[in-house]
């Protein structure tokens, strides 16, 4: 019943592979995916762990609701100790993967060891095998991808893997599945890489069920009818992508831009969602092919674009003249926006790179914004960039590292290191973007005060995806807060984050959240799940998530100290917009947040918080 | 106007009902040999399992279907045709007068000349009886011996493994079903065929059968390469030939079947054949040939229905096709899965996984196809071939993965 | 009026709900290996394709079931399988020329898209009316029609 | 007085003639309010979402007194998100 109550235990470094029992006990407290992939980690992995060492471990769960007619019910998390990080890691996807997960009969795959050799793991309903996957290594993504489906002589086989990036240890590796849909965060395809695992296939054609399936559609369908009838998931999304949002936050005055040293950027307009559907020059044709949905998702936020045949990345490169995934929002904001350059094409050609061999755009782009000003200020020269000359808006100089750093090759190999360990290899630690070693997306602290204690109290660094303030503070969703003030943002994080944690811990996307409250959310999970879920539960289960991994961080080393932001944000005022002459007022809201949470001064849960929470 | 047709097969019928809905007033005579109501050949596996009561192979399951659409049926076995008077003889009894004729006797299986077919306890599985005979002697853990492992043969196998008899297979060609299938997967059917507990022989011959006394009332069967099996039974299903002797003398041009033209005329006139007996046009080779299958049987009944109602309906062709159920493992052939001269092919085997897959192709065109192991959308392999799509760039993408049919058709039929 | 499924692949955005309906209306599981309606993927060209059954007049598939086991539904116009008389031949599975009628190993019988009774569901979980059951006259699905005509002859003029 | 005007996503559509990447230069009355700006341009009143001036928020019960001044940006969007 919408759990498949079972899970698939595989040991890399013996060639084992086992069937288990769900946990339901736990499952009824961390209800799947984030929530109860984390409850397993936390109890088998210790926190002190090196990430990259065999002892790490990595879990690829699904949600009670993955594979269910549910909207956007597809999605899977893989859930590590970050390769970039060092702190608890959790990067959710979606596309096609997580169902065919759930339809072979598996709630989640935990992974442990590491393999000698290249492997990859074969799941074909109740048969799972450990295949050779030496002559895959060394190829991207894409080509893994379709030798996989190739080799097996079935189209349908879904693949989530990692390209060359993840082998040779670039810091923000993602897994990808379907071609661009990827675990995007935290160096989880590092972690993947470490273990010699090049990918998971998976045939499932079981079928899920759902407890009170009458009860489900009308759930189901009451909560699609309320995203289709919301002007932001039954219009916007579908039409203008995330992207939309470029011009928004530029005009808000909150989009970064040269690595933070300015809040709004000229050339936003050129990469934003109007300019992917204006017609271009040389073919009369968009950058927008068209938008595409992941499983189960009746919004379709997602891009396919097209690259201008004669733009200099892919003239004389056929096989990038295709249709693939195009630019979202924070990927082309740190593309572009954070790197200083204007040019789509060039932006989309270094999504495409990112897919085929596997790692963050945003950690990505944000790492050569922080590496063009370490070349501006002379701390890094022609000598360490191989000639690359690397100035902000050099489209060229963007690309030629998204290629070399895609196979960790030449000055790619530096950029792979990330922002925080590239800077203070050359003295500048202050100018790495990051919280907890992990670069920030596309929202500036200083205009949008809520993001920079959403920043600093992601339990795995800098995020955007954890607690969301941009849809109050700047979007009116649920209700309008004013950006510009740090007063009530605490107790708004809080709640943002404590929601997201069920979100992402049902098997739902969090874009339902545009339009969708925990009362949408409820109604779903209680028709498909045994047990009795209200939205009362299902907050305590968030809030009990957030502490869980708060403690395992705890363990890990981190301490409040670790809840900071980079100075530029606490002491460079914006220069421009709304928020010209701010600071971040982080150190105003964090006592207020730790307080909210029920933890001490040091940023530690009470005894009382844990037992209130029964952690 | 009276429309007669001889045989109440498959073609029969369905030309029975095509010329019931393209001309509702005339008469229409529907003649069977056998004493059940219309049914079919290849159900008759599905009774032998005990899937389905005899009743379940009616080709027709609607009650008085036949009274209810004024068609008559009767009865008889032809003898001759008299063309000249437009009357059909039939065996001890009445003439049947026709103004229009079709002939739809379909196939018989054939004896090879060997010593002892006529022994109790050997039979075809061809008709209804045949399969009450066997039903008798196929109980769990007898030993029977299957002639041939030709598509009849396999489709029996089936059958009579489910039963749980102890089988043999005895095959003279060089591998199973020849006629359907290459090397590669014929063989791939043997190894299936042989994971599942039945004996396969192939390039071996029966030479001849002997009634044995011990115990009583079985058989041996003697083997070319000198192996001797004991037997309770003996099905022998050595291919078929079509049901024309009885059209000798009645002037219509014959060769393997009765030549029919792309309307289903035979050479005389007002006289039509169709399924199993006739020998219509081959899609794939553009000449003549018999294609003893179901759906060329009702597509000929159906084209035959239709012309002779007067309604011009010239016909493509038939598609050489079959698909086998040989205990689990699925396979399916298409048109020239033998390929042409010149012709690329793809090919894929995965023994382990008893998966096979091998396209033919003419220039950028599918022409013929083999596959074991899959039967998604293995329609599409109808289609390909039989809509003769250009392929474009799809004809790579099959080179590489030629699982990828059914994207190939979608993409070149409906873009 | 008959009523048919209009199919318009510009409007799919290949999110399957379609198939997780049908697959749940059929065989009461969420599982699109087992839909009777099928999304095309055609990744470099960013083209989504549904794909089923076309009930074509004429069909293949019920003409070449040797034992009556498919049949019209002449409310809807859909052909039926029926489960009770269906024996597992898969000789339907090949005569279609689309490929939209398949053997199900885990029944042994065929599946087909039988338009729900004339409530088709994949039509009533489409977001984007990729899908929608409207007049036959003015369907999509006469461009496989205008196909299938080209399979053999017989089919137009019936 | 001259004002820009920037009309996103859906709204692109109701952008005056000449207007260049989603923005156009407008002469409209001193102390014209986001509201008559609206109404003139012919905005669905229920697509314009978010409204800002330089960039700063004005809530639907302010654009009819808020004035703008010379060389004050508009910008005005339908219900969007992203992330």
């Amino acid at each position: 019943m919408a759990w498949a109550k079972k899970l698939l235990r595989v040991n890399l470094t013996a060639g084992t592979i086992s069937e288990e029992a769900l946990n339901m006990d736990w499952a009824n407290k961390y209800l799947g995916q984030r929530g109860l992939a984390t409850k397993y980690f936390v109890e088998e992995v210790d926190p002190k762990v090196d990430p990259l060492s065999p002892d790490n471990k990595m879990i690829m769960a699904t949600g009670p609701l993955t594979g269910t007619c549910a909207s956007t019910a597809g999605r899977y998390s893989v859930i590590t100790k970050g390769a970039l990080t060092g702190a608890i890691a959790c990067s959710n996807s979606g596309g096609f993967f997580g169902n065919e997960m759930k339809n072979a009969g598996y709630d989640m795959v935990i992974f442990e060891g590491a393999s000698k050799t290249p492997v990859y793991l074969f799941i074909d309903n109740d048969n799972a095998q450990l295949i050779d996957a030496s002559d895959m290594w060394g190829t991207s993504v894409w080509d893994t991808e379709d030798k996989i489906k190739s080799d097996h002589q079935d189209p349908m086989i879904r693949v989530a893997s990692i390209g060359i990036s993840g082998e040779k240890g670039v810091k923000y590796a993602c897994v990808v599945n379907d071609y661009h849909r990827a675990a995007g965060r935290s160096g989880v395809g590092t972690v993947m890489g470490s273990k010699n695992l090049k990918a998971v296939a998976i045939r499932g054609t079981k079928g899920v069920t759902v407890k009170d399936p009458v009860r489900f559609f009308e759930a189901a369908n009451a909560g699609k009818a309320v995203l289709a009838g919301n002007p932001v998931t039954g219009e916007g999304l579908p039409a203008f992508g995330t992207q939309v949002l470029m011009n928004v936050i530029n005009e808000t005055g909150a989009l970064p831009s040269q690595n933070h040293r300015d809040v709004q950027f000229d050339g936003a307009h050129a990469i934003s969602a109007e300019a992917m559907a204006e017609p271009r020059e040389s073919d009369g044709k968009p950058n927008l092919v068209r938008n595409a949905a992941c499983f189960g998702c009746t919004i379709a936020c997602g891009r396919i674009s097209t690259i201008d045949r004669t733009h200099y990345t892919v003239a004389e490169r056929p096989e990038y003249q295709v249709a693939s995934g195009g630019l979202e929002y924070e990927a082309a904001w740190a593309l572009g926006a954070a790197t200083g350059v204007d040019d789509l094409d060039a932006l989309t050609f270094a999504n495409f790179i990112c897919n085929e061999q596997g790692y963050d755009p945003i950690s990505f782009g944000a790492t050569v914004g922080a590496a063009m000003e370490l070349y501006e200020i002379g701390a890094i020269t022609d000598k360490e960039t191989g000639g690359i000359e690397l100035k902000f808006g050099s489209a060229k100089a963007l690309t030629d590292l998204a290629e070399l750093t895609g196979k960790s090759e030449g000055f790619g190999a530096e950029i792979g290191l990330g922002s925080k360990l590239l800077c203070e290899k050359y003295g500048h630690g202050e100018l790495s973007m990051s919280v907890k070693g992990q670069e920030f997306p596309a929202y500036d602290s200083r205009g949008i005060q809520g993001m920079g204690l959403t920043y600093a109290t992601s339990n795995r660094g800098a995020c955007h995806l954890r607690s969301y303030t941009v849809a109050s503070e700047v979007l009116g969703i649920p209700e309008k807060t004013d950006p510009l003030v740090h007063e009530g943002k605490a107790g708004l994080v809080k709640a943002f984050q404590d929601a997201t944690a069920v979100f992402d811990s049902a098997g739902i996307c969090v874009f339902t959240s545009f339009a969708w409250s925990l009362e949408d959310v409820a109604p779903q999970i209680d028709a498909a799940c045994e047990g009795d879920w209200s939205v009362e539960t299902l907050l305590e289960v968030g809030e009990r998530i957030w502490n869980l991994e708060r403690n395992f961080n705890n363990a890990a080393g981190f301490t409040a100290a670790d809840d900071k932001l980079p100075e530029r944000l606490m002491k460079d005022a914006a220069k421009t917009g709304p928020a010209k002459g701010l600071t971040s007022q982080l150190d105003k809201m964090l006592p207020e947040y730790y307080q909210l949470r029920g933890w001490t001064a040091d940023g530690v849960p009470t005894n009382e918080t844990l037992g209130r929470l029964g952690l | 106007m009276t429309y007669v047709i001889i045989g109440a097969g498959p073609a029969g019928v369905t030309a029975a009902d095509t010329l019931r809905k393209a001309d509702p007033k005339a008469d229409i005579v529907m003649i069977g040999s056998e004493p059940e109501p219309p049914y079919s050949r290849m159900a008759i596996p599905y009774v032998l399992t005990g899937l389905i009561a005899e009743e379940g192979t009616y080709l027709r399951k609607e009650e008085g279907h036949y009274d209810k659409n004024a068609i008559q049926y009767r009865q008889g076995e032809a003898e001759s045709i008299d063309p000249k008077n437009k009357v059909v003889k039939l065996k001890g009894t009445d003439d049947q007068p026709y103004s229009k004729l079709l002939i739809a006797t379909g196939a018989s299986p054939v004896k090879p000349p060997i010593d002892g077919l006529d022994l109790k306890g050997v039979h075809h599985c061809w008709t209804l009886e045949d399969c009450r005979n066997i039903m008798k002697f196929a109980d769990k853990g007898a030993d029977v011996v299957l002639m041939g492992a030709g598509f009849i043969g396999c489709i029996i196998m089936e059958a009579l493994a489910e039963r749980g008899v102890n089988l043999t297979v005895v095959e003279a060609l060089d591998r199973m079903v020849p006629r359907m299938m290459n090397e590669a997967a014929g063989n791939m059917v043997k190894a299936w065929c042989e994971k599942q507990n039945v004996n396969v022989h192939t390039s071996t011959k029966v030479t001849k059968l002997e009634a044995s006394k011990d115990p009583e009332d079985t058989l041996v069967v003697d083997l070319d390469n000198g192996k001797q099996i004991p037997a309770h039974l003996v099905v022998v299903a050595t291919g078929v030939k079509s049901n024309i002797d009885f059209v000798d003398g009645a002037g219509l041009k014959t060769d393997q079947g009765i030549l029919v033209d792309e309307c289903m005329r035979t050479s005389v006139d007002d006289i039509y054949a169709a399924g199993d007996c006739a020998q219509g046009p081959d899609f794939s080779t553009g000449g003549w040939a018999v294609h003893a299958v179901q759906p060329t049987a009702v597509d000929h009944g159906r084209i035959a229905g239709l012309n002779m109602a007067g309604k011009s309906a010239p016909f493509k062709g038939s598609l050489n096709m079959n698909v086998l159920d040989t205990v689990g493992l699925i396979s399916a052939s298409f048109g020239k899965w033998d390929g042409i001269e010149g012709g690329d092919h793809a090919e894929v085997i995965d023994t382990e996984n008893f998966k096979y897959m091998r396209l033919e192709f003419d220039g950028d065109k599918i022409i013929g196809a083999l596959s074991l192991g899959r039967t998604d959308q293995i329609g599409v392999l109808r289609g390909l071939i039989q809509t003769e799509i250009a392929l474009g760039p799809w004809k790579e993408r099959l080179m590489e993965n030629p699982h990828l049919i059914a994207d190939a058709y979608v993409a070149c039929s409906q873009q | 009026m008959q009523k048919s499924l209009s199919i318009d692949p510009d409007k799919c955005t290949g999110c399957l709900q379609c198939e997780l309906a049908c697959s749940y209306d059929n065989e009461n599981a969420f599982n699109p290996a087992k839909s009777r309606i099928k999304i095309f993927t055609f990744h470099d060209k960013g083209r989504f394709v549904p794909y089923t059954c076309t009930q074509c007049y004429e069909a293949w598939c019920m003409h070449a079931c040797p034992v009556d086991a498919i049949t019209l539904d002449k409310g809807t116009g859909a052909k039926i399988v029926h489960d009770n008389l269906c024996v597992g031949c898969k000789v339907c599975t090949i005569a279609c020329p689309f490929g939209t009628i398949n053997y199900n190993a885990d029944t042994g019988k065929v599946i087909k898209c039988d338009l729900c009774e004339g409530e088709p569901e994949c039509a009533k979980a489409c977001p984007t009316d990729a899908i929608t059951y409207v007049d036959a006259n003015w369907t999509g699905l006469e461009k496989m029609r205008a196909w299938a005509e080209k399979t053999d002859a017989g089919q137009a003029s019936a | 007085m001259k004002v820009r005007i920037k009309l996103y996503a859906s709204l692109a559509e109701y952008l005056p003639m000449g207007a260049v990447k989603n923005e156009a230069d407008l002469e409209v009355c001193d102390k014209a309010t986001p509201t008559q700006i609206i109404l003139r341009l012919g905005l669905p009143e229920k697509m314009c979402h978010m409204v800002l001036i330089n960039g700063v928020y004005i809530a639907p019960d302010e654009r009819g007194s808020t004035s703008l001044a010379v060389g004050d940006h508009l910008a005005i969007w339908p219900p969007v998100a992203g992330g």
